[in-house]
């Protein structure tokens, strides 16, 4: 037997935490941004926007070139490291996906690191850690902003859509049964909601066809959300810019759709407005009311 | 006066070579001084007490003594004579030369040794006298001293503040010496060095009496504790001389090999049938001491320690003979006196 | 002095055409230890043999080497030969000068010349033989079968018609195994338990069978021939001498909703309990666990209903000590716990049920009566899908072998389900179907075309609850090139077969090697299929790899075959190729421990005469040593030597290779 | 008593497999070059180190070490035992001068006599190849018993 | 602060509650000189002069006072587990430095001792970490190093070695070799060589020759080194116990590589480790196979 000879992971909480938002927080998930980063002021936690950060590669890249699909994360990541941020919040779930999964890949191939490096032409030791909405959030959680959720939303009850990108993916949720997983669970009933046992947690969005396909998603997404209803559901929870896009905007009307952070938001007492719940298609209003109508 | 210029000593090795000499003397490889076959370029360290000592050239670690070629179920005999080239010794301390009495005697005694006895023949010794002494070194306390060395064939005095050696011959082979080398050899006068203080005393008579009535005493036990029973004293010791015979056979026949051994081995003494008279490394060191100090004396008149110091400078714990003779010597201060005696 | 005699073979031509057999006889003659060399046309036949056997007597010979063929092939005429002639057959070594000289080289010069060295170093080694007895072990003639099933249970029957007494140790209540649970059985659709329960009887009746259930091995010393197994009776409450079965405790047991686990959780069961009506031996168990007189000390109505007084709260778990020559591991299988996937519903869907669950639904003696409800509400099931491979063949999620039986019974369950359920939809999902056995492919066939199962090429990829409760399952057609949903109002997974949880533990108790996932270890894969790494250690049924029943019979008949070969001589006659250790020179550094593949080397306590513990010493034991020798090169003191082919033999082999 | 210049091979081999596959080559009549002396092991298990120190400082100039495949061995595990130890050794005489030519491991079966034929005939050739190893061997041992001029005296002066 | 007198106090307390019958640790030498006059590199003097340090065995608590640690307490004293004499005072406590510890826990792992039969008075650096059971200190030892350490000029001249022809590495040890004299100092040194009888000292078979000429020596070297693959430490007790400098880590450092490289073998990190030569792998490489 032989003794862990790898340095423990570096933690997360101490100092600043990165930020990289990608670019649907500046787009069409701008209300993630809002209550991501209003989240964090609650918390006390100080997010730090990674300098000079580019874009994660998603969607086009990986189907175009291996190595490519992982420099440009590798690149925001050795930013980050060189700007000494021992933790990258990743909110949009593609990103994270992309730098987890960068993360993932440099463990397994130990000749990817170099040509990484040399494309991005920064060094990366490994250093960082990426976390995904849901994580950060628990973290949060965990450090005590339970204790500040001081206007919980009892009457409401939710189910949690996890879609793909936040599960699935070898080693991108560690430890979850991708196809069952948990992590919003607990976020959920801190802000006070019930959550409901439902079918379509991991089942497509359509995402990937949200343009050129629309009719797919329109199919999708209503099963998604036909089943929320028959389960009961007043909401869906996503973590997901481009699950909240096809639920919220695709299948405008039917249920809101709210980010666990505008979730969480709202438990803590922030504004709608704050957390940038008038930019939904599908009026939220009742959930601002915690259920009452 | 026949002198030689310090820094000429390779010069007068590479004469001594062409007169016909085979040259041993403290070079130096790996940084490890030892005393060794010196050869073209090698530079001859007069700065440093080799780690081996000038016994190996006439009773070298291991050599063969005898061979037997197989005939049938029998052997026939190749009479093996002793490799003894002409040879010039350099350089050597004369602690290392004081030990020589007591090869000599061991190996002649009763049986004559041919092959100890052919090199030592053929082999003239000039000795260096020291300048230095370092913390280990303990000859004046047996009876040496750093600057004579009686036995050798010349002797290398250092003068004129270490820059120049004083060619001493002592013997005829040691003027042979002299004469071989006379090419590199000086006249003039030098001013001899004062001989080098040897700071660490003991009383040998207060040992030896000791050591008389105390075979039993529960100080060997403790002054062996440290010792871990392996043979670096011994065989860096100028007057040991313990061998083991063994045979190796092929199926061309049989080398008959003569060994070191020492005393201090676990099997030294270990009988066939598993018993052995010396059972722990107290009776083990006690042999050692008693053997150097009191039995060699009182066989062949010469002790079998001549203060050189290597044991302690070889020991993995730090031992030392000279370590032992001084807890000895306080042992033995008179018990009855009047620091430790009872009030009149 | 050694006397040894070479004796030279030309094997007719075959040596002698090649090498000069005379000149090999001749240099030999001058060997040291060598007194008589002589060559001869053919030394295994009478006259040769004859020939060494006299030079044996006459001269006195100490050891003998014979140069012909390989020692594969004579050695065990010219020992016997050597035997006769009254010399111990272990001083007699063969030089191969066929094999590995003559027929293989062609010059007559080299060949020769080999051949000399190889009778050289066989002469060096003779010198150095020492006279060595075969090594005999007495032998307990009763075997030890650990598992009741079926496989277990035929392995006892076959053993004690052989006249041989077993002991059968099963852990649960009763034995008869999963069998027991069975409906039907493929492919000939008979009624599991009409064919097994008579076996069960029989086992229990045999004046050679001792049966111990609710019984686990606790510890195992000795060897071949001499097991001692320690043997953990658990507490049953119930004194089985005076039961009679009567049923009285357990109808009057107010626990009455504890899940049957022979059901699979579909039926009850009390606390004091038979697990199935035809329990062998038909007398109840307490659970511990669920009895409340023996949580809180409230209730014992099971003792004051008992006309016998056979209820006794105070049992203790019991260890007994039993002596056997042989041992039988047959302890089955169990199946993989769906749980991990969650696709299926990660097992929170009452209505996705694994394949015994399904069994008991079809039984005619299981919680429905032989009528297939689905567990959730008791309805019948109008649509059944059946997934198989649900952890076969699964790399990531799963395991990576071929579960074997699950094409079979899933046929099976279709075809039950079929007729029992005539308006019903079968659905299969299935990945490839493995049919190999003697009607097995009809079988299959059958379940499709007379039956009507729906085959589909291809895996689920989700199961899941509606609203109205009906299950959505939805997979791919691979042969369709499609994407199916199948609304289905009961799931039934072939679950993949795997060894049974704590079999690792067994296998180390008896010093049996087991693969990654569990299954134990054959000594050879052909030629050994049912024997072990430790003698006398013998594997029966699916504890070994999955298997179907007829498989598990035939390979618990093969074990019993083994046992009563090893039982036919009272003592166990083994090769003296041994490893014996140097007590006085040994450190106890136990890389030796570490290494033997046999388990054979032991700690040894070196003790004076008054007992205390001087040192403690590695030690061989003679009766798990296979003579394999890798402990002596391990040891570092060279402090153990092997019989044989001791150090001092192959160090003079070696030597005697010197070049000139 | 090979004749002069010939390498000389020593081969440790197991008795279930390799040593059964060199009688194959036999009963195959494949033939193969004659230096290899075979001494025959139980197991691949049970050779020491030493055998094949004590080899070298024989004077062979190859040492070849043959047994069952990975998971055939008679013993269940001798093999691989051996495996282990060959791992090290072999790195730690490459490291002191006896390079992967003098030392040759191989598995082979009781099926595979051309392979042992042939992997006879590879040594043997590799071995020529490289040359005698008596003078760059570092194990040898150099005390003839006999040495041809030992006859008169050995010393010079 | 200096460690030393939580030590004594350690060393005397269990002295006096007879939970060890010995303690053995470090001493100032009564002469301890200010280092030899002989000049660097004149001889090998690892001990005898510097720091002067000497073994220390303490049976009685009041002279617990004469225990000391510091840098220059270098001896392995974990040797002396093998001593008849020190055995038969068990239980006993051992001042573990680092290196020491390591040695422990290796020999622990190999039964050389009986649980409860040892204590040790930890160090970690100069830093005294208190009494410490076996587990502790392999604790103690993973913590302090949870990389491998390797002395980088070893590894430089290791490369240079491996870059030569055969022939010339074998002309370089042969030349090496040849000054070793079997005094043994070597084996006597080591905490793992504690075979009851040395391989060399068998005779029948002599498979080792006890000459201290060319075949002898390389036996004897090649054989010393590979008995502790897997299990040398690195203390570097054998080397600076060698009179003639032989460069015996380089053989070592080797070895450990390669276990640590081949197998993920570090020794003297876990007391419940088995051996790496009494062990295997279905996946140990296989490549020098045909």
């Amino acid at each position: 037997m032989t003794p862990p000879r790898c340095p423990p992971p570096p933690r997360g909480g101490a100092g600043d935490i990165g930020y990289y938002p990608g670019c649907s927080l500046a787009g069409g998930a701008v209300e993630l941004d809002l209550s991501i980063r209003a989240l964090a002021r609650v918390a006390g936690a100080e997010l730090r926007e990674i300098d000079d950060w580019n874009c994660c590669g998603a969607t086009a890249a990986h189907s175009l070139n291996h190595d490519l699909a992982v420099a440009l994360p590798f690149r925001a990541l050795a930013l980050a490291e060189a700007q000494g941020l021992g933790t990258v919040l990743a909110p949009c779930a593609a990103c994270f996906s992309r730098l987890k999964g960068t993360l993932v890949r440099l463990g397994r191939d130990p000749g990817l690191a170099e040509r990484a490096a040399r494309l991005a032409g920064l060094p990366f030791q490994g250093k960082v850690r990426v976390v995904s909405i849901n994580g950060f959030i628990n973290g949060l959680l965990a450090d005590g902003l339970a204790g500040t959720l001081t206007r919980p939303l009892p009457g409401l009850k939710a189910v949690p859509y996890y879609g793909c990108l936040l599960s699935r993916g070898e080693g991108i949720n560690e430890g979850e049964d991708p196809e069952s997983p948990s992590a919003m669970e607990g976020a959920i009933k801190a802000a006070g909601c019930s959550v409901l046992p439902w079918n379509f947690a991991t089942e497509c969005c359509g995402g990937g066809f949200s343009m050129s396909k629309t009719e797919a998603v329109m199919d999708l997404g209503g099963a998604v959300l036909s089943d929320a209803k028959a389960a009961g559901a007043d909401l869906v929870v996503v973590g997901c810019p481009m699950c909240h896009s096809n639920l919220d905007m695709r299948r405008r009307g039917a249920m809101p759709v709210l980010y666990l952070s505008e979730l969480l938001g709202l438990a803590a007492g922030l504004s709608p407005a704050a957390l940038g719940l008038d930019r939904h298609f599908t009026d939220a209003r009742t959930v601002c009311a915690g259920g009452r109508p | 006066m026949k002198s030689l210029s310090a820094d000429r000593l390779q010069d007068l090795a590479a004469a001594l070579s062409a007169a016909g000499y085979r040259v041993v003397a403290p070079v130096e490889a790996d940084g490890v001084v030892r005393f060794a076959p010196w050869s073209p370029g090698a530079a001859i360290r007069t700065d440093a007490v080799p780690v081996n000592s000038l016994k190996d050239v006439f009773f070298p670690p291991s050599e063969a003594i005898g061979r037997w070629r197989r005939s049938g179920d029998g052997f026939d005999a190749i009479e093996t004579r002793p490799e003894a080239p002409k040879t010039a010794a350099l350089a050597a301390r004369p602690c290392d030369v004081a030990a020589l009495a007591m090869l000599d005697a061991v190996f002649n005694w009763d049986f004559r040794d041919s092959f100890y006895d052919a090199r030592r023949a053929a082999t003239v010794v000039a000795a260096l006298a020291c300048s230095e002494a370092d913390e280990e070194c303990f000859c004046t306390s047996v009876g040496g001293r750093p600057d004579a060395a009686p036995g050798a064939d010349a002797l290398l005095r250092p003068a004129d503040g270490g820059r120049t050696l004083i060619v001493e011959p002592l013997t005829d082979q040691g003027r042979d010496l002299a004469a071989a080398a006379s090419g590199v050899l000086q006249d003039g006068a030098a001013a001899p060095d004062a001989p080098p203080e040897v700071r660490r005393r003991f009383d040998i008579g207060r040992v030896g009496a000791w050591l008389a009535g105390n075979f039993d005493s529960p100080l060997w036990k403790e002054l062996s504790l440290p010792c871990l029973g392996c043979a670096a004293c011994a065989y860096a010791c100028p007057a040991c001389h313990c061998f083991d015979i063994q045979d190796e056979s092929g199926p061309n026949g049989v080398v008959r090999l003569r060994n070191w051994d020492a005393c201090g081995l676990g099997l030294f003494t270990l009988h066939a049938s598993g018993h052995n008279p010396r059972p722990d490394q107290a009776s083990r060191w006690r042999q050692r001491v008693m053997h150097k100090l009191a039995y060699a004396p009182e066989r062949f008149k010469v002790a079998a320690c001549t203060g050189c110091g290597r044991c302690g400078r070889v020991c993995p714990r730090g031992m030392s003979l000279a370590d032992t003779a001084e807890r000895i010597a306080a042992a033995a201060a008179p018990a009855a006196g009047p620091a430790a005696g009872v009030p009149a | 002095m050694s006397r040894l005699g070479v004796f030279v073979c030309h094997c007719g031509e075959n040596i002698g055409r090649t090498v000069d057999c005379a000149a090999v006889a001749a240099a030999a003659a001058r060997f040291p230890g060598v007194v008589h060399s002589v060559d001869y046309k053919y030394m295994c036949s009478d006259p040769g043999q004859s020939m060494i056997k006299k030079a044996i007597a006459d001269l006195k010979l100490t050891g003998v080497v014979v140069a012909a063929c390989s020692p594969r092939m004579h050695e065990r005429t010219f020992r016997s030969a050597a035997a006769q002639a009254g010399l111990n057959p272990y001083l007699l070594e063969m030089a191969n000068v066929r094999e590995h000289c003559s027929w293989v080289h062609a010059d007559r010069a080299a060949a020769t010349a080999k051949a000399v060295e190889l009778v050289r170093l066989m002469v060096e080694k003779t010198r150095r033989d020492r006279a060595l007895r075969p090594v005999r072990v007495p032998v307990e003639p009763t075997a030890m079968v650990v598992g009741g099933g079926i496989a277990g249970i035929q392995a006892a029957l076959d053993i004690a018609a052989g006249g041989k007494k077993v002991v059968l140790v099963e852990s649960g209540p009763s034995i008869g195994g999963h069998m027991a649970r069975l409906s039907e059985t493929f492919p000939t659709l008979d009624c599991s338990q009409c064919i097994l329960t008579p076996r069960m009887v029989e086992a229990a009746s045999h004046p050679n069978i001792r049966l111990m259930t609710y019984a686990e091995v606790a510890a195992v010393e000795g060897f071949v021939g001499n097991f001692e197994v320690t043997v953990r009776r658990k507490a049953r409450f119930v004194d089985p001498d005076k039961c009679t079965g009567c049923g009285d405790c357990w109808n009057r047991c107010p626990q009455k909703r504890i899940p049957s686990e022979f059901d699979a959780g579909l039926g009850a069961r009390r606390a004091i309990y038979v697990p199935f009506p035809q329990a062998v031996p038909n007398k109840p168990v307490i659970d511990a666990e669920r009895c409340t007189m023996l949580k809180q000390g409230k209730c014992g109505l099971c003792a004051k209903v008992c006309p016998r007084g056979a209820v006794d709260f105070k049992d203790r778990d019991r260890l007994e000590k039993v002596k056997v020559g042989a041992v039988v591991l047959a302890t089955g299988f169990e199946l993989w716990d769906h749980a991990s996937y969650g696709e299926y519903g990660g097992g929170r869907l009452a209505d996705v049920i694994d394949g015994f669950a399904f069994e008991r639904l079809a039984s005619a003696s299981g919680p429905t009566g032989g009528a297939i409800k689905r567990p959730s509400d008791g309805a019948e099931p109008k649509t059944v899908v059946f997934i198989q491979c649900c952890g076969s063949r699964d790399e990531k999620k799963g395991l990576p072998y071929c579960s074997k039986i699950c094409c079979m019974y899933t046929a099976k369950h279709a075809m039950l389900y079929r007729h029992k359920v005539h308006d019903g939809e079968a659905t299969v999902f299935y990945m490839d179907i493995r049919a190999t056995g003697k009607g097995y492919e009809e079988f299959v066939r059958r379940a499709i075309d007379n039956d009507g199962a729906r085959y589909v090429r291809g895996r689920v990829s989700r199961v899941y609850r509606r609203q109205d409760g009906r299950l959505v399952v939805k997979g791919a057609d691979t042969l369709a090139g499609r994407p199916v949903t199948v609304l289905a109002d009961m799931v039934v997974l072939a679950d993949a077969v795997r060894p049974r949880r704590g079999s690792e533990r067994l296998a180390q108790l008896f010093g049996v090697g087991y693969d990654q996932h569990g299954f134990y270890s054959e000594a050879h894969p052909k030629l050994r299929p049912v024997e072990t790494a430790a003698a006398g250690v013998f594997l029966a049924g699916a504890c070994q790899a999955p298997k179907d029943i007829p498989d598990a019979v035939a390979q618990a008949s093969a074990a019993a075959a083994k046992t009563l070969g090893l039982f036919s001589q009272p003592q166990l006659e083994r090769e003296p190729v041994i490893a014996r250790v140097n007590r006085n020179l040994c450190s106890h550094c136990r890389s030796c421990v570490h290494t033997c593949p046999y388990g054979a080397v032991k700690d040894f306590e070196v003790k004076d005469r008054a007992g205390s513990v001087l040192k403690v010493v590695a030690e061989v034991n003679e009766g798990l040593c296979q003579g394999c020798g890798t402990c002596v090169a391990v040891c570092r003191s060279h402090c153990i030597d092997l019989d044989g082919f001791t150090d001092e033999q192959i160090h003079a082999q070696i030597a005697a290779l010197e070049a000139a | 008593m090979s004749q002069a210049g010939a390498p000389r091979i020593t081969a440790f081999v197991c008795n279930w497999c390799t040593y059964a596959g060199a009688d194959l080559a036999g009963t195959s009549r494949l033939q193969y070059a004659p230096e290899v002396r075979i001494v025959k092991l139980p197991c691949t298990g049970r050779i020491s180190p030493l055998f094949i120190l004590k080899a070298f400082e024989g004077g062979a100039d190859a040492v070849l070490v043959s047994g069952c495949h990975p998971g055939d061995c008679h013993y269940t595990s001798g093999n691989y035992h051996a495996r282990r130890r060959w791992g090290l050794l072999r790195k730690l005489l490459d490291l002191t001068g006896i390079d992967s030519r003098r030392l040759q491991f191989s598995w082979i079966s009781a099926a595979e006599g051309q392979k042992f034929a042939d992997l006879i005939n590879d040594l043997t050739a590799k071995v020529r190849e490289a040359g005698p190893f008596a003078g760059a061997n570092p194990a040898r041992k150099r005390l003839a018993p006999a040495p041809e001029e030992a006859q008169g005296p050995r010393r010079e002066s | 602060m200096s460690p030393t007198p939580s030590l004594r106090e350690d060393a005397a307390r269990l002295l006096r509650e007879g939970r060890v019958k010995l303690v053995i640790g470090y001493r100032a030498h009564a002469g301890g000189g200010q280092g030899p006059a002989v000049p660097e590199g004149a001889c090998r003097a690892p001990l005898a002069g510097g720091g002067g340090r000497r073994p220390a065995f303490i049976e009685e608590a009041h002279r617990a006072g004469e225990l000391v640690f510091d840098g220059a307490c270098s001896q392995n004293l974990a040797a002396y587990l093998k001593k008849p004499e020190v055995r038969a005072r068990m239980p006993l406590a051992i001042v573990a430095s680092e290196a020491v510890g390591r040695s422990l826990v290796s020999l622990a792992a190999e039964s050389q001792f009986a649980q409860g039969a040892l204590l040790a008075l930890a160090f970690r650096g100069e830093r005294y970490e208190g009494v410490k059971e076996v587990e502790e200190l392999a604790a103690l030892a993973r913590e302090a190093a949870p990389e491998p350490r390797r002395d980088p000029d070893i590894g430089r001249r290791l490369a240079e070695l491996a870059a030569w022809p055969a022939q010339r590495r074998a002309e370089w040890w042969s030349a090496r070799f040849s000054r070793c004299t079997r005094c043994y100092a070597c084996r006597a040194a080591c905490p793992g060589c504690y075979c009851q009888r040395c391989v060399t000292e068998r005779n029948v078979p002599q498979w080792v020759s006890t000459a201290a000429l060319g075949h002898g020596n390389y036996a004897w070297n090649m054989i010393r080194a590979f008995h502790q693959a897997g299990r040398c430490t690195l203390c570097g007790a054998c080397a600076s116990a060698c009179p003639q400098g032989l460069p015996l880590m380089l053989l070592n450092t080797f070895l450990a590589a390669q276990a640590a490289e081949q197998f993920d073998v570090e020794a003297g990190l876990d007391p419940a480790a088995k051996p790496l030569i009494g062990t295997w792998d279905p996946e140990d490489d296989n490549s020098f196979f045909t």
